[in-house]
């Protein structure tokens, strides 16, 4: 059974300007031990969606969907005593700021230790071993004596293990990281990934990775959903997606990133002209069209549909053939 | 040269005007901006026209007319709208020239204390290390001292005065006009912009004044008008106490200490500038809060 | 391209900072940069690689005379600057730094911050001086409407088109870009990177190009520099350095690039533990905590840049793909060093 | 921990240093002791010899040295009008100023630490705007009219407190409303403010995305993030509170050093005067670095120096 199953979610924000659409009707899928991707540029409704699902959206926000469901049972309708008793438990979540998501007055035990004992009860030295466990897991030599230590005596990426430890303290299904590994040096981000798909591995969770770095999704993506203002524009699995992508803003973004072995007195990186677009406004045409170089006189009348190819790859364009090979979908 | 085309400008723009009537929105919707705006232009209007809009002169007695009660009373004389004081004095009029007293000593005041503690915040902001240190260890000081007792004090000893009362207050109340431009410039200091300038080879003067002034003006505004009030409060409280403006003046604070002694018999006596004074600070406190809310809203 | 004098040359650049810990226990030193050496010739593109703490950004701010060095030179043509000649510093060296939200004042145009520069350096009149914002800002690819916005109503992009066009209005012949598009989306990263080299093909400005991301700096730069706590481990060519980089250093940067192929696996990381403190840097070789081929050698001395191969240093007792056995190569070996001293 | 506690010690000391310069100027500076000392009977060739026998013709330097080794030594001078030691005045009214002080500020707690709690958690509510209306009030109105109300309403009219005197405990309520009214608007806005932050703070987000119980998230992170600077502002309040005494005290005629120095101001009992400012000065610094280190205990922050 699908572990989370997410169907056509929406979420707005309300500001000064008017009702922000942040996400537009978004389906989310997870299966236990798989890894999906959200990736996208910035505003795209990723971080809110993710928000959406754990019922953490900030006050000015408001949500639907038509489904919701974690293990087949709905949370559409889920109180805010039940989704906290899923939170840290069932399903956990990680970051992106290391440094100011651990409160600065508690001790890593007490915030480690708190998690565990809200959801599993047990004693304390229950939740200590656990925490030792934990700790030592993620790649904290001297777990014993960081437990009595306050996060700002440890660097970001410790803090970001000692973060990875308190989502992991009661075994959830479900980790959603929220570019866990943007603030991070770039080696300590690899090492970070590597801990991450080690421990999904191990405790079969299921794993929704949400990052705007196409390299990162390349190594620890399954399945990638590819985002753009507000709206999945393409789907599939990482071979599909990477390999041949379908949708025009995917093979736009891909090709703007430097490749290794290419220098600019060569080849010039590809760019997406124009900006993303109104954010205020309801429109169920394509949100790419203004800065589309493959647009048809459709794109401007009809909304786009989506095409789908073999092994769930599909796109929401006018003008695009799925073309990835079936033998390389999962 | 470029190859990109920016289209994304008639978002940008849309956004711009949508954010600007938000924002004159958030303004007329503010109650209390609206009020406290009101009532300060209004006050400030008869502070400055108060030969004009008094009925009477403030100093004319009349004691064959003392304490006379307002319109609302049975007994209220027909000539004095709101009564006459324990000199037979024209109450309204003397309100009219208390406004002026009031924000006049009031606007002097922060003057003064503005420039001195705007001055010391960005310097101290802006320079760090030990121009920090000194002059944190000033506002420390000036933080520990008695704000009234130490304006009794010197009014004691250099006599009491219009001028003194003003520069007094001013000298005292430039402490939160420090802190504040202080921490603000502190957040400044280290954006690149600043760093830009330097980098350009801008003169210190340009970093202060264009640089980091305009970034911050903001919490200053806001500062202003909450020591405005507090400078109207301490006046009227000095005066309180004998040792701020003197009589025969109509200052709001000295027309209470005289008519305290009135009070169990004509109780509007010291009803009626008490009103004054708190409709005004309530009107500049609102007025305060009201560009606190909308200048923060704006980010 | 090359000329016998360089643009820009840095010598021995040492730069500490006093963090205060306490009165008792004092102040502590953070040394921020341990002799650095430096070129830059005109008209060249210069990488400088390192991850946070390394000192790359103490190094531009230096460069660009903000901060004093604690010893060591910056000459410009051969001529060393002094913090007297700013204003003459700074119409040859300007920077373009990383935050796009934080480098433009708010309350100014956009056209008055372009001609803050022409104004602060009274180069020329105000009408002459429109008409090059006009121009530049056209270079740049900067729509003429939005000279007249301010900061806040331009996307993160715009705004490093106008962080670019007020370092160029100048003609600086150095441009000290740090981190310039870390804080953009790639999109938009693919559009600063090509307006760069661009400018540097028409204007034929010097860049020194500063940045944690190893393709970025592949891709834009000529020579390039690896820094690691406050000293250069490795530099030569750039593309020598991607094809057989010799410090382990390195080679763990760039490892930890990842290209978006579909074919990639888990990376690969042969990095041990934790990036050092600067406060409390390991002794002997600065990386040998964390590296796989660390010998007791690499703990107790510092190993100096030497000559890996034809216009390359680095410094590592066993630099990669050199086969040296269990004998270090570089000169800081002891028995080396007593027998030339 | 300890270099901390040692650097705000010293800075305190400093602080006092140059205030006790201050009033050494206000005392001997700016008006003549000897004149002051003589009384108002005395010929020219008394205040001379007064001059002389106490030293006020030497130089100022030697003048402040001997100020301070008085000081140290407990001795804060002669009152002009009444003749008796400046400490043993204020021995004497003391505590009725102080336990003012205490009430009042006990008061402004008890109204502004609720009202702001509850302001926090519930943002744009009738409640917050409450709330809030009770504090723009509270800071306009001025302390001196709000006692004279007082006294209308419940002494006059409905007579149920005492209007005037320090005898029994009852006679404190209306000075401390009055004055603990101006103190309270602050302290609310701090503690709405504070929590506001703290709730929208990431580590907060981190403890909803663990499942914290609202209640712990609330009481236990929440507030004691909150709490911190509010104590700082309590004890700056407090030292507000003793120098707005001057007001309240005049109006309710209570005989605490408030009214002590109204009643040398208008005599221009200088001794009075500065040793007033002096000790108000000093429990000011006393009150704030006591805060301070009550912060740093719990907050690790300050408390672990890496």
């Amino acid at each position: 059974m699908t572990l989370l199953s997410v169907k056509n979610l929406r979420v707005n924000l309300r500001t000064d300007a008017g009702r922000l659409r942040a996400v537009r009707g978004v389906d989310i899928s997870v299966e236990r031990g798989q890894t999906l991707c959200l990736v996208g540029e910035s505003g795209c409704g990723k971080s809110m969606a993710a928000l959406a699902m754990l019922g953490l959206l900030p006050p000015s926000a408001e949500w639907s969907a038509d489904e919701m469901k974690l293990d087949g049972v709905s949370l559409l309708n889920a109180g805010q005593s039940t989704l906290s008793n899923i939170r840290g438990n069932r399903v956990s979540m990680i970051f992106q700021e290391p440094m100011t998501a651990l409160n600065p007055t508690f001790t890593i035990r007490d915030q480690l230790c708190g998690v565990y004992r809200r959801h599993k009860g047990g004693n304390r030295a229950q939740a200590r071993e656990r925490a030792i466990y934990l700790l030592e897991r993620v790649g904290i030599s001297n777990a014993r004596n960081r437990l009595d230590q306050y996060p700002h005596e440890l660097s970001g990426g410790l803090r970001q293990r000692v973060l990875i430890a308190m989502a992991l303290m009661c075994e959830p299904e479900l980790i959603i990281c929220d570019e866990p590994t943007t603030a991070l040096d770039v080696t300590t981000q690899a090492q970070i990934l590597v801990l991450l798909a080690e421990l999904r591995e191990e405790l079969g969770m299921g794993m929704i990775f949400i990052t705007h770095d196409l390299g990162v999704v390349s190594r620890i993506g399954d399945h990638i959903n590819v985002m753009y203002a507000g709206r999945v524009v393409e789907s599939g699995t990482r071979d599909a997606v990477l390999g041949c992508a379908s949708h025009p803003y995917t093979q736009g973004l891909l090709r703007s990133v430097p490749r290794p072995g290419v220098n600019g007195l060569q080849s010039r990186l590809g760019t997406i002209p124009g900006t993303v677009p109104s954010f205020y406004q309801a429109d169920p045409l394509c949100p790419f069209r203004g800065r589309c170089e493959r647009k048809l006189p459709i794109c401007a009348s009809q909304a786009p549909p989506v095409r789908s190819g073999a092994g769930h790859h599909s796109a929401l364009c006018h003008n695009t053939e799925i073309s990835s090979i079936a033998g390389n979908s999962a | 040269m470029s190859d990109i085309p920016l289209s994304g400008q008639t978002e940008a723009e849309h956004l711009r005007t949508l954010r600007k009537k938000a924002r004159r929105r958030a303004v007329l919707a503010h109650r209390g901006l609206i009020f406290g705006l009101t009532v300060v232009l209004l006050v400030a209007f008869v502070a400055v026209f108060a030969p004009l809009l008094a009925p009477y002169d403030p100093f004319a007695q009349n004691l064959s007319l003392r304490l006379a009660p307002p319109f609302w009373h049975d007994t209220a004389s027909p000539e004095h709208l709101l009564g006459t004081d324990q000199l037979g004095r024209d109450y309204l009029s003397r309100l009219i020239y208390g406004a002026r007293i009031s924000m006049g000593i009031g606007f002097g005041a922060i003057l003064i204390s503005g420039l001195i503690g705007c001055t010391l915040g960005l310097l101290a902001g802006y320079f760090g290390g030990k121009v920090d240190a000194v002059i944190s260890t000033i506002i420390t000081v000036r933080l520990s001292m008695p704000i009234i007792l130490i304006a009794l004090a010197v009014v004691a000893v250099a006599g009491a005065s219009l001028k003194i009362v003003i520069a007094v207050i001013g000298l005292l109340l430039w402490d939160q006009f420090a802190v504040v431009t202080r921490t603000a410039t502190l957040q400044v200091r280290s954006l690149e912009y600043i760093r830009s300038a330097q980098a350009i080879g801008c003169s210190l003067s340009h970093i202060l004044i264009r640089e980091i002034l305009p970034n911050i003006r903001a919490p200053v505004i806001v500062v202003a008008t909450v020591e405005l009030a507090h400078a109207i409060l301490l006046e009227a409280a000095l005066s309180f106490l004998g040792l701020g403006v003197q009589a025969p003046l109509p200052s709001w604070g000295l027309m209470l200490s005289e008519a305290k002694t009135f009070m169990f018999f004509s109780p509007w006596i010291i009803t009626l500038p008490g009103v004054c004074l708190f409709i005004l600070t309530l009107a500049i406190n609102l007025l305060g809060d009201g560009l606190r809310d909308v200048t923060a809203r704006g980010k | 391209m090359t000329m016998s004098k360089p643009l820009l040359r840095a010598k021995g650049l040492v730069q500490s900072y006093r963090v205060k810990s306490g009165l008792l226990s004092g102040a502590r030193e953070l040394h921020a940069l341990k002799g650095i050496d430096l070129t830059i010739n005109r008209g060249e593109i210069v990488g400088l690689v390192g991850e946070s703490g390394c000192g790359k950004s103490t190094l531009a701010r230096i460069l660009l005379g903000l901060e004093q060095p604690v010893s060591g030179t910056v000459e410009v043509d051969g001529v060393p600057v002094t913090q007297a000649d700013k204003r003459a510093r700074a119409r040859r060296i300007q920077p373009v730094f990383q935050d796009p939200y934080g480098s433009l004042n708010p309350s100014m145009i956009i056209r008055d911050i372009i001609a803050l520069p022409l104004k602060v350096h009274q180069i020329c009149p105000a009408d002459e001086r429109m008409r090059r914002v006009a121009r530049l800002a056209d270079q740049v690819g900067l729509p003429a409407r939005l000279l007249d916005a301010v900061p806040g109503e331009l996307s993160g992009g715009q705004r490093q088109r106008v962080a670019i066009a007020r370092a160029l209005i100048i003609e600086p012949e150095l441009l000290i870009c740090d981190e310039p598009t870390s804080a953009l989306d790639v999109s938009v990263q693919a559009q600063i990177l090509n307006l760069l080299m661009d400018l540097r093909r028409d204007t034929g400005v010097a860049m020194l190009f500063i940045s944690h991301d190893l393709a970025v700096v592949e891709y834009m730069t000529d020579r390039m520099f690896v820094m690691y706590l406050g000293q250069i481990v490795e530099t030569g060519p750039t593309a020598d350095v991607f094809s057989a980089p010799g410090h382990h250093y390195t080679m763990a940067l760039q490892q930890s690039v990842f290209s978006p192929d579909d074919d990639a696996g888990l990376p690969t990381t042969r990095l041990k533990g934790n990036p050092p403190s600067p406060l409390d840097p390991p002794t002997g070789c600065a990386f040998h905590p964390r590296c796989e081929a660390a010998t007791g050698t690499c703990r107790e001395i510092s190993p100096e840049l030497v000559d890996l191969r034809k216009g390359g240093l680095c410094a590592c007792h066993f630099p990669l793909g050199v086969d040296s056995g269990n004998t270090p190569l570089t000169r800081s070996d002891p028995h080396a060093l007593r027998e030339s001293g | 921990m300890l270099e901390f506690t040692l650097k705000r010690l010293g800075l305190g000391v400093l602080v006092i240093l140059i205030i006790s310069v201050i009033t050494f100027i206000l005392s001997h500076v700016a008006i003549d002791p000897a004149l002051g000392l003589s009384g108002d009977s005395a010929t020219a060739e008394d205040i001379e010899a007064i001059r002389q026998r106490y030293g006020f013709d030497r130089p100022l330097m030697l003048q402040y040295f001997d100020y301070m080794g008085r000081l140290l030594q407990g001795d804060l001078g002669q009152s002009y009008l009444s003749g008796r030691p400046v400490s043993e005045l204020l021995a004497e009214r003391f505590p009725d100023t102080a336990l003012l002080a205490v009430l009042s500020i006990g008061f402004a707690m008890i109204v502004a630490i609720p009202l702001g709690v509850i302001a926090a958690l519930k943002p744009n509510t009738l409640v917050d705007r409450a709330a809030l209306f009770i504090a723009v009030c509270g800071q306009a109105i001025p302390n001196f009219w709000a006692g004279l109300l007082l006294i209308l309403l419940f002494g006059i009219y409905l007579q149920w407190l005492p209007i005037s005197g320090s005898t029994s405990f009852v006679h404190f309520i209306m000075p401390a409303i009055a004055l603990g009214s101006y103190a309270m608007p602050a302290l609310m806005r701090l503690v709405r403010a504070g929590m506001v932050e703290v709730l929208r703070s990431d580590y907060i987000r981190t403890a909803r995305a663990m499942g914290v119980r609202r209640r712990t998230i609330l009481f236990k992170y929440g507030l004691r993030n909150a709490i911190l600077p509010v104590i700082s502002l309590i004890a700056v309040q407090f030292g507000f509170m003793l120098g707005g005494s001057i007001v309240i005290e005049s109006i309710f005629a209570i005989n605490g050093i408030g009214y002590l120095a109204w009643q040398s101001m208008s005599r221009a009992d200088m001794p009075v005067i500065q040793a007033i400012v002096l000790i108000i000065s000093m429990i000011y610094v006393v009150l704030t670095l006591a805060a301070d280190l009550l912060n740093s205990l719990m907050d690790p922050r300050i408390r672990i120096n890496r």
